[in-house]
């Protein structure tokens, strides 16, 4: 392990004027347990104001448990809290608001039935003698989304009918509502495109200028030397390094985080594996109103093509159609040279389609049941006869398979809900693997997915491919497809603009004809490629 | 429960710029909801022209949905928190039975009223307490109130029938104030109270966080437990005005009161558009679910139809409505 | 915490206090299966039974209180004749789906006393003794038809508020009552069914009053929904009528001896038939018969009379009037 | 219903210290509701020496269990699934009166046996289509199959009990085998069967998947609409056979058969541990459930309580058991 540096020069300058020296918060030796395990083991975290302070980790690490901690809804079983040198005590939710502590939580922690005028003022309406004031609310939130940069999203409307972004940003707005010294961002850039994210951080440059301390936490490090002033990494439940620069080099972070050597965050493309003779997967003229409109390509054996496009482009829907999850007004798919039957995931599954959904925790995962049921969910048929399981071939498979894919801890009774959120997505992968399938729909595979379980998905996504496998992958990480895929298909407002070898492309052309005329682009800021390591 | 709805996936450009109102759908729901109430009332006179849309057979309905009405009012506030209450029948009973008990009625009318409103609300807060702190899902705390309740009901009564001898509570109660009997005030009233609650005040909006994700709403800052528990006590509070209803048509009171009410109550609040998870709802849907239950019931009295024949047209109907409902919603949602 | 004022000596009616086989005999286990006492009558009758019980220093009471599902009176039979009582008097919610556990208590050697509902077979009990349900019907019919014809009404229009309708009783009290007014040339007008509770009884009258806008007469199965059948004739303002009760509590005979409002008559069917069977069943056990009778064996059959009580007769039966 | 457990964040260190076991949560539930069962029935032996923990009186008490032991099987599967189902009592009803007609029993037990299965098959199915293919919530559409199924088994019987004078029919299923009641065998058969369908099958799985997240079950390939119309057709199933049962017993078919059987099934049901929100449960809870109503009504017979005393402490009984069940469980997840 390496020193711990406390004080750091380049944090310093940025600490804002009024308050130079003073710390705002300072937890020190937060521990937490829950039953079976120890999720925080003496973690100590020194925010200064008007600091983008960065918290690094593992998936499991404890970052989320720490700022639950930090936000009164978890109580820690040892350590100390500082408040602008002050001990005290968060008993709850109300206490760390009343503070001046906001924060948006890691799982959207928003009220879908609700309007977003309502979700913003939860537990803290404006209100006379128990009146709401509705209009005081309205006015209010349209201010916010106004200072937000998304007017559009009016105050009345539902939050469960709004994108994953939308929700986001109803998250921020609500933060920003409470007037907060201190606002906690836990992977606020998970859902959100890069024009999103570039209008996240204008808004947390500007609460900084304010004196508004943030910490933040992100899997992606190219985030951090955006915005961060200082990184604390977390590894364990412990503290491994706090104070450390923000251009600290990528290797060390990801060295002090893991513990181990991980060469590279995004892939570099090896020779392909590519068998031009055989054509698994082809998709013609495909549309469904409204959402995306004659969708054609194809996808040879050992072939990865990736989907690059805004959110909102309709690349998610296009996989749930060729998945049979969603029936096409128009279009065919075929898979080894037989149609499929439009709309049934049954008979897509059966010729050996198989789709890692988007929504990991909703659409893919039995939380309650054991990571075996999980894996084999989609090959039962394979594992019985007349319907009674092979539960001891089953259990054999799964273990096999989780071993392969070096899933920890690779038990398959545990039950898929106590995973960290890498390890979930690798238990998706396997029920895929298990069923030896053709075809593989990767709907954003490594969202929420630590640097060090990013390459090891980077490599089976490869091993797959080399055994034949043809593969679909949609990323809003143009990285990730450039690294990863043999053929990269833009895709916008549901029609194909480019479909091109991945070779061609430069990181930099595929923003561009990303973006090209979509509505939403207001600052057109791409990803600097040499920021993206 | 019906997973799949729900778990459908949702997503959303942040292009479209037309702000969809939350309550557009709803108030889709609620007209096709209103035309199967329509559909029934025509129903109803066509096949007795000569005395269903009387003005007092109109009064008698209403009356008739006096009880049950209250007593759905408070379910939907429970429903909408994301819980269920099975014990209102017999807690209707129970305060039914301890509001004309002898010593009770020597006290006179108010005591009586007072009485019937306080069993109503502890019985309530039980529920809501077992179910908030001690952590037992609502199912079974209301189920356990539900024998219970009644238990202590015949308990109390001695299985009598218990005749109001008090003729100020009885006067008063079955009274009219300008020409429209005191029952369908309380009714209108306990609604109205209820629609401010629910949609104007901050108990009633935090009552959908509660219900749509309790976890939110405890980060939010919301004190869930303490929410929860007083949502059961005003399930409990208006079964104690079910109960002092109850007493006022009946002039008795009995531990046989408010039988099946469970089930009547939880079927206005589903029909009338409440999501039984929790976090959607609207207390008209319920006026509306409770009023096309009384009209299905006095057409078949009033036609001299069979209890079997009753008993399978209702089943029909219930699923009739709802898919009626269905489709004019959908073809509506289409249109716009 | 009751209505009952203390002290009060009417709540129950007891037999044999009188004669020969009022003096203890040998020690009887009694044991008493009935359905549940949801309502004012079932709760009389198991009241009396035990009121009657209590009478005989020598008799052992085991009841078993009430169910309607037949499945668990089943059940709670076989529990008694597990314990192995000397006679059981068993008041079955639905007789039929009874016989067959009352057979096994005959066969097992246990005399059954089967009060009101009927098994299916005679192997199935000793004795019975019950009301007469059609007979109930038609005494009520007679005297609404002697009534009407005493007014002189051509076409009167004669309601009915009948019991829980799925009950053989009450399908035979409607025939009872339809073929009683058809005797007279008269039919049952409008008709609906309650659960024999003063709630239910209000809300179906209330809709019956919408729905005939005239009546004439009125008869109400049971005089505990009979509470709510007057509730609910009061809140309509309706007194064109008369109105014949059923069962004969106090309460309704209270009314009909102060004769101010529409009720005229109740026909009798007295719970007291279950203080009868208790006595019956004690001599059963000690092997006595009736003092009165020729017989030296208790009777394999009773049926209780149906009276009507009217203004003029109410007196002689207030002793058998029940609390609703 | 209970959000806050759902919502609660799962994550997971990649080297954890203790691998909880997937079931011993669950089993730590059974084991402290096998406790109160034991305990209940201690209490049986300890007030009713003589006669309680006798050959005959533990007969009894499972032929009780019978009928409502199969239902309750049935109801697991549903809810598992992540519905409810309201009719079995009614479909009960239906089931008995049907197979016991005079045109049925004229055509001899097979055909009586076969027909009660098919009655309750045909019923379940009706709800499962509804539900999956109509998209009616479960609720609503077997409260609509409640009203109606009894309906029809009124019209059907004319409201008459009919006896059955088949004697081959009552014979049978009246008598013993090996010295065991034949009801016994029949219940523990459906248990059985039902245990591997439920843990050693595709279909068990299946219902797991469909109540755990019906949308991936459905992304897995899995036709989640015929497997919910499968498991209430199941369900329906069972009450054919708990309507044999009850013929069987009764040696008739009444439409008054099956009364509140949907409130007893679901009580056992929750009480065993199965959630009603779905996706998790176990038979074997549901047995002891069952077992604990059981046991506790015997105990009330035995003991010569009155039924008002019976039902409060009935309530009182629910909440201790669920309590009690709990402190256990987690006293011991606390050890380990
Ligand atoms: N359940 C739904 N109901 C209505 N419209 C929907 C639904 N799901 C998606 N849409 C619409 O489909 C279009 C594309 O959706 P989506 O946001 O999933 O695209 P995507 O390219 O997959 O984005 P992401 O990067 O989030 O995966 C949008 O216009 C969205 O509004
Ligand atoms: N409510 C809980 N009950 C039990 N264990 C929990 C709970 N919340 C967190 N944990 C455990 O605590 C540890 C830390 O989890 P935490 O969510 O803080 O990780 P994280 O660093 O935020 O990971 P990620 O990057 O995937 O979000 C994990 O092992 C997790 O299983
Ligand atoms: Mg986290
Ligand atoms: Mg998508």
């Amino acid at each position: 392990m390496r020193a711990i540096s406390l004080v750091n020069q380049a944090a310093a300058c940025e600490v804002s004027h009024q308050e130079e020296a003073d710390l705002l918060l300072a937890m020190t030796g937060i521990g937490k347990s829950f039953p079976g395990v120890r999720a925080l083991d003496g973690v100590d975290l020194v925010v200064e104001p008007g600091e983008v302070h960065c918290l690094l980790g593992q998936n499991g690490a404890g970052k989320s448990t720490l700022i639950k901690v930090l936000a009164g809804a978890h109580q820690p079983d040892e350590g100390e809290i500082r408040w602008q040198g002050e001990p005290v005590r968060l008993s709850s939710p109300v206490a760390a608001l009343r503070l001046g502590v906001a924060t948006m939580y890691q799982e959207l922690d928003l009220v879908p039935g609700v309007s977003v005028a309502e979700n913003i003022f939860l537990g803290h309406e404006p209100a006379r003698f128990g009146f709401a004031r509705k209009a005081a609310a309205r006015t209010a939130t349209a201010a916010l989304m106004r200072r937000l940069g998304h007017p559009e999203i009016h105050p009345d409307r539902e939050v469960g009918t709004l994108s994953a972004a939308g929700q986001q940003l109803v998250s921020m707005a609500r933060a920003l509502a409470h007037d907060a010294r201190l606002i906690v961002m836990d992977e606020p850039t998970a859902a959100l495109a890069s024009d999103e994210v570039d209008n996240l951080f204008r808004i947390v440059a500007e609460l900084t200028a304010d004196g508004v301390a943030i910490v933040y936490i992100s899997h992606r490090l190219e985030e951090i030397r955006r915005i961060g002033s200082r990184v604390t990494v977390i590894k364990d439940g412990r503290t491994v390094a706090t104070g450390l620069p923000a251009d600290t080099p990528t290797a060390e972070l990801v060295d002090l985080m893991s513990g181990r050597k991980v060469e590279t965050v995004f892939p570099h493309r090896d020779e392909t594996t590519v068998d031009p003779t055989t054509e698994v997967l082809r998709v013609e003229g495909l549309s469904r109103r409204g959402e995306f409109a004659d969708v054609g390509f194809t996808v040879h054996a050992g072939e990865i093509v990736g989907i690059a496009g805004l959110v909102g482009a309709g690349r998610s829907e296009i996989l749930e159609t060729i998945a049979g999850a969603r029936r096409p007004d128009k279009g065919t798919v075929t898979v080894d040279g037989k149609r499929l039957r439009p709309g049934s995931v049954g008979a897509a599954v059966r010729a050996g389609v198989g789709l890692a959904p988007e929504e990991r925790k909703s659409q893919a995962l039995l939380l309650d049941l054991p990571l075996a049921h999980n894996v084999t969910l989609a090959s039962l048929p394979a594992y019985s006869t007349a319907g009674y399981l092979d539960r001891a071939r089953e259990h054999r498979d799964a273990k096999a398979t989780l071993e392969r894919l070096e899933l920890r801890p690779a038990d398959p009774r545990r039950l898929v809900g106590t995973f960290s959120g890498g390890n979930q997505q690798k238990a998706v992968v396997a029920r895929w693997l298990v069923h030896g399938c053709r075809v593989l729909l990767l709907d954003e595979p490594t969202r929420g997915v630590d640097v060090g379980a990013r390459a090891e998905l980077y490599r089976l996504i490869r091993e797959l491919a080399a055994s034949g496998v043809a593969v679909v992958l949609v990323s809003s990480e143009v990285p990730e497809v450039l690294g990863l895929a043999d053929r990269v298909l833009v895709l916008r407002e549901g029609h194909v603009v480019a479909d091109r070898p991945a070779d061609d492309l430069t990181e930099a052309a595929v923003l561009d004809c990303v973006m090209e005329g979509h509505v939403m682009t207001g600052s057109a800021h791409a990803l600097d490629p040499e920021e993206a390591i | 429960m019906a997973a799949p709805e729900q778990t459908a996936v949702r997503a959303e450009t942040p292009a479209p710029l037309a702000p969809t109102k939350s309550a557009s759908r709803l108030d889709l729901r609620l007209a096709g909801l209103l035309g199967v109430l329509v559909l029934l009332c025509v129903v109803g006179y066509v096949t007795r022209p000569e005395s269903f849309l009387t003005e007092a057979n109109i009064s008698t309905m209403l009356r008739l949905a006096a009880a049950i009405g209250v007593v759905s009012v408070g379910m939907t506030f429970v429903i909408i928190s994301g819980g269920i209450d099975l014990s209102v029948g017999s807690i209707v009973a129970l305060a039914s039975v301890w509001a004309t008990t002898l010593a009770t009625q020597a006290y006179g009318p108010v005591v009586m009223v007072l009485c019937a409103l306080l069993v109503g609300l502890a019985c309530g807060m039980v529920n809501g307490v077992l179910i908030s702190y001690g952590k037992i899902v609502p199912f079974i705390a209301t189920l356990a109130m539900y024998a219970s309740a009644r238990g202590l009901a015949e308990r109390i009564s001695g299985r009598r029938t218990q005749v109001v001898s008090e003729t100020g509570f009885t006067d008063f109660f079955r009274g009219d104030f300008l020409g429209v009997p005191i029952l369908i005030w309380m009714l209108a009233l306990v609604f109205a109270v209820g629609w401010v609650l629910l949609n104007r005040t901050t108990f009633g909006r935090r009552t959908f966080a509660v219900g749509g994700n309790a976890e939110a709403a405890r980060l939010a800052g919301i004190d869930v437990k303490r929410h929860t528990a007083l949502v059961y006590g005003i399930a409990g509070l208006c079964c104690g005005i079910a109960a002092i209803m109850v007493i006022a048509r009946t002039t008795s009171g009995a531990s046989t009161n408010g039988l099946f009410y469970e089930l009547d109550a939880i079927a206005a609040v589903v029909i009338g558009g409440t999501l039984l998870s929790g976090g959607r709802g609207t207390l008209i849907g319920t006026l509306i679910g409770v009023l096309i239950f009384t009209v299905l019931n006095s057409i078949f009295t009033q036609n001299n139809l069979d209890t079997d024949i009753q008993n399978i047209a209702k089943g029909v109907i219930i699923v009739a409505a709802v898919l009626l409902q269905r489709t004019t919603s959908r073809r509506n949602a289409d249109k716009t | 915490t009751s209505n009952e004022a203390p002290g009060s000596t009417n709540t129950a009616a007891v037999a044999g206090q009188t004669g020969e086989n009022s003096a203890p005999g040998a020690p009887v286990t009694i044991g008493f299966s009935a359905p549940a006492a949801d309502h004012g009558w079932m709760a009389a009758m198991t009241k009396n039974a035990r009121a009657q019980a209590e009478q005989f220093s020598e008799v052992t009471f085991k009841a078993t209180e009430g169910t309607n599902d037949v499945n668990q009176q089943i059940a709670q039979v076989e529990t008694l004749i597990n314990e192995a009582v000397d006679v059981l008097v068993i008041l079955p919610f639905d007789g039929k789906a009874l016989t067959a556990v009352g057979k096994q208590a005959m066969d097992a050697g246990i005399p059954v006393i089967n009060v009101d509902r009927v098994f299916d077979t005679a192997l199935a009990y000793r004795t019975w003794i019950g009301g007469d349900n059609y007979r109930m019907g038609v005494n009520a019919g007679n005297y609404i038809g002697q009534q009407m014809k005493a007014k002189n009404i051509a076409n009167p229009v004669i309601g009915e508020v009948a019991g829980i309708d799925s009950l053989p009783l009450t399908q035979q009290r409607s025939k009872g009552f339809a073929d009683a007014l058809a005797g007279h040339g008269f039919k049952v007008g409008p008709r609906v069914s309650a659960q024999f509770t003063p709630e239910s009884g209000e809300q179906q009258t209330a809709n019956l009053l919408q729905g005939a806008p005239k009546l004439d007469a009125l008869w109400n199965h049971d005089d505990d929904q009979g509470i709510g059948v007057l509730a609910a004739i009061d809140s309509a303002s309706r007194s064109e009528f008369i109105m014949v009760g059923g069962a004969g509590s106090k309460n309704m005979m209270d009314l009909i001896k102060a004769d101010s409002g529409v009720v005229k008559a109740t026909v009798l069917y007295s719970p007291s038939m279950a203080s009868s069977a208790i006595a019956l069943a004690r001599l059963l056990g000690q092997s006595k018969g009736l003092g009165d009778l020729a017989e030296h064996e208790v009777p394999a059959s009773i049926t209780t009379y149906s009276a009507v009580v009217t203004k003029e007769n109410v007196d002689q039966y207030m002793d058998v009037g029940f609390d609703s």
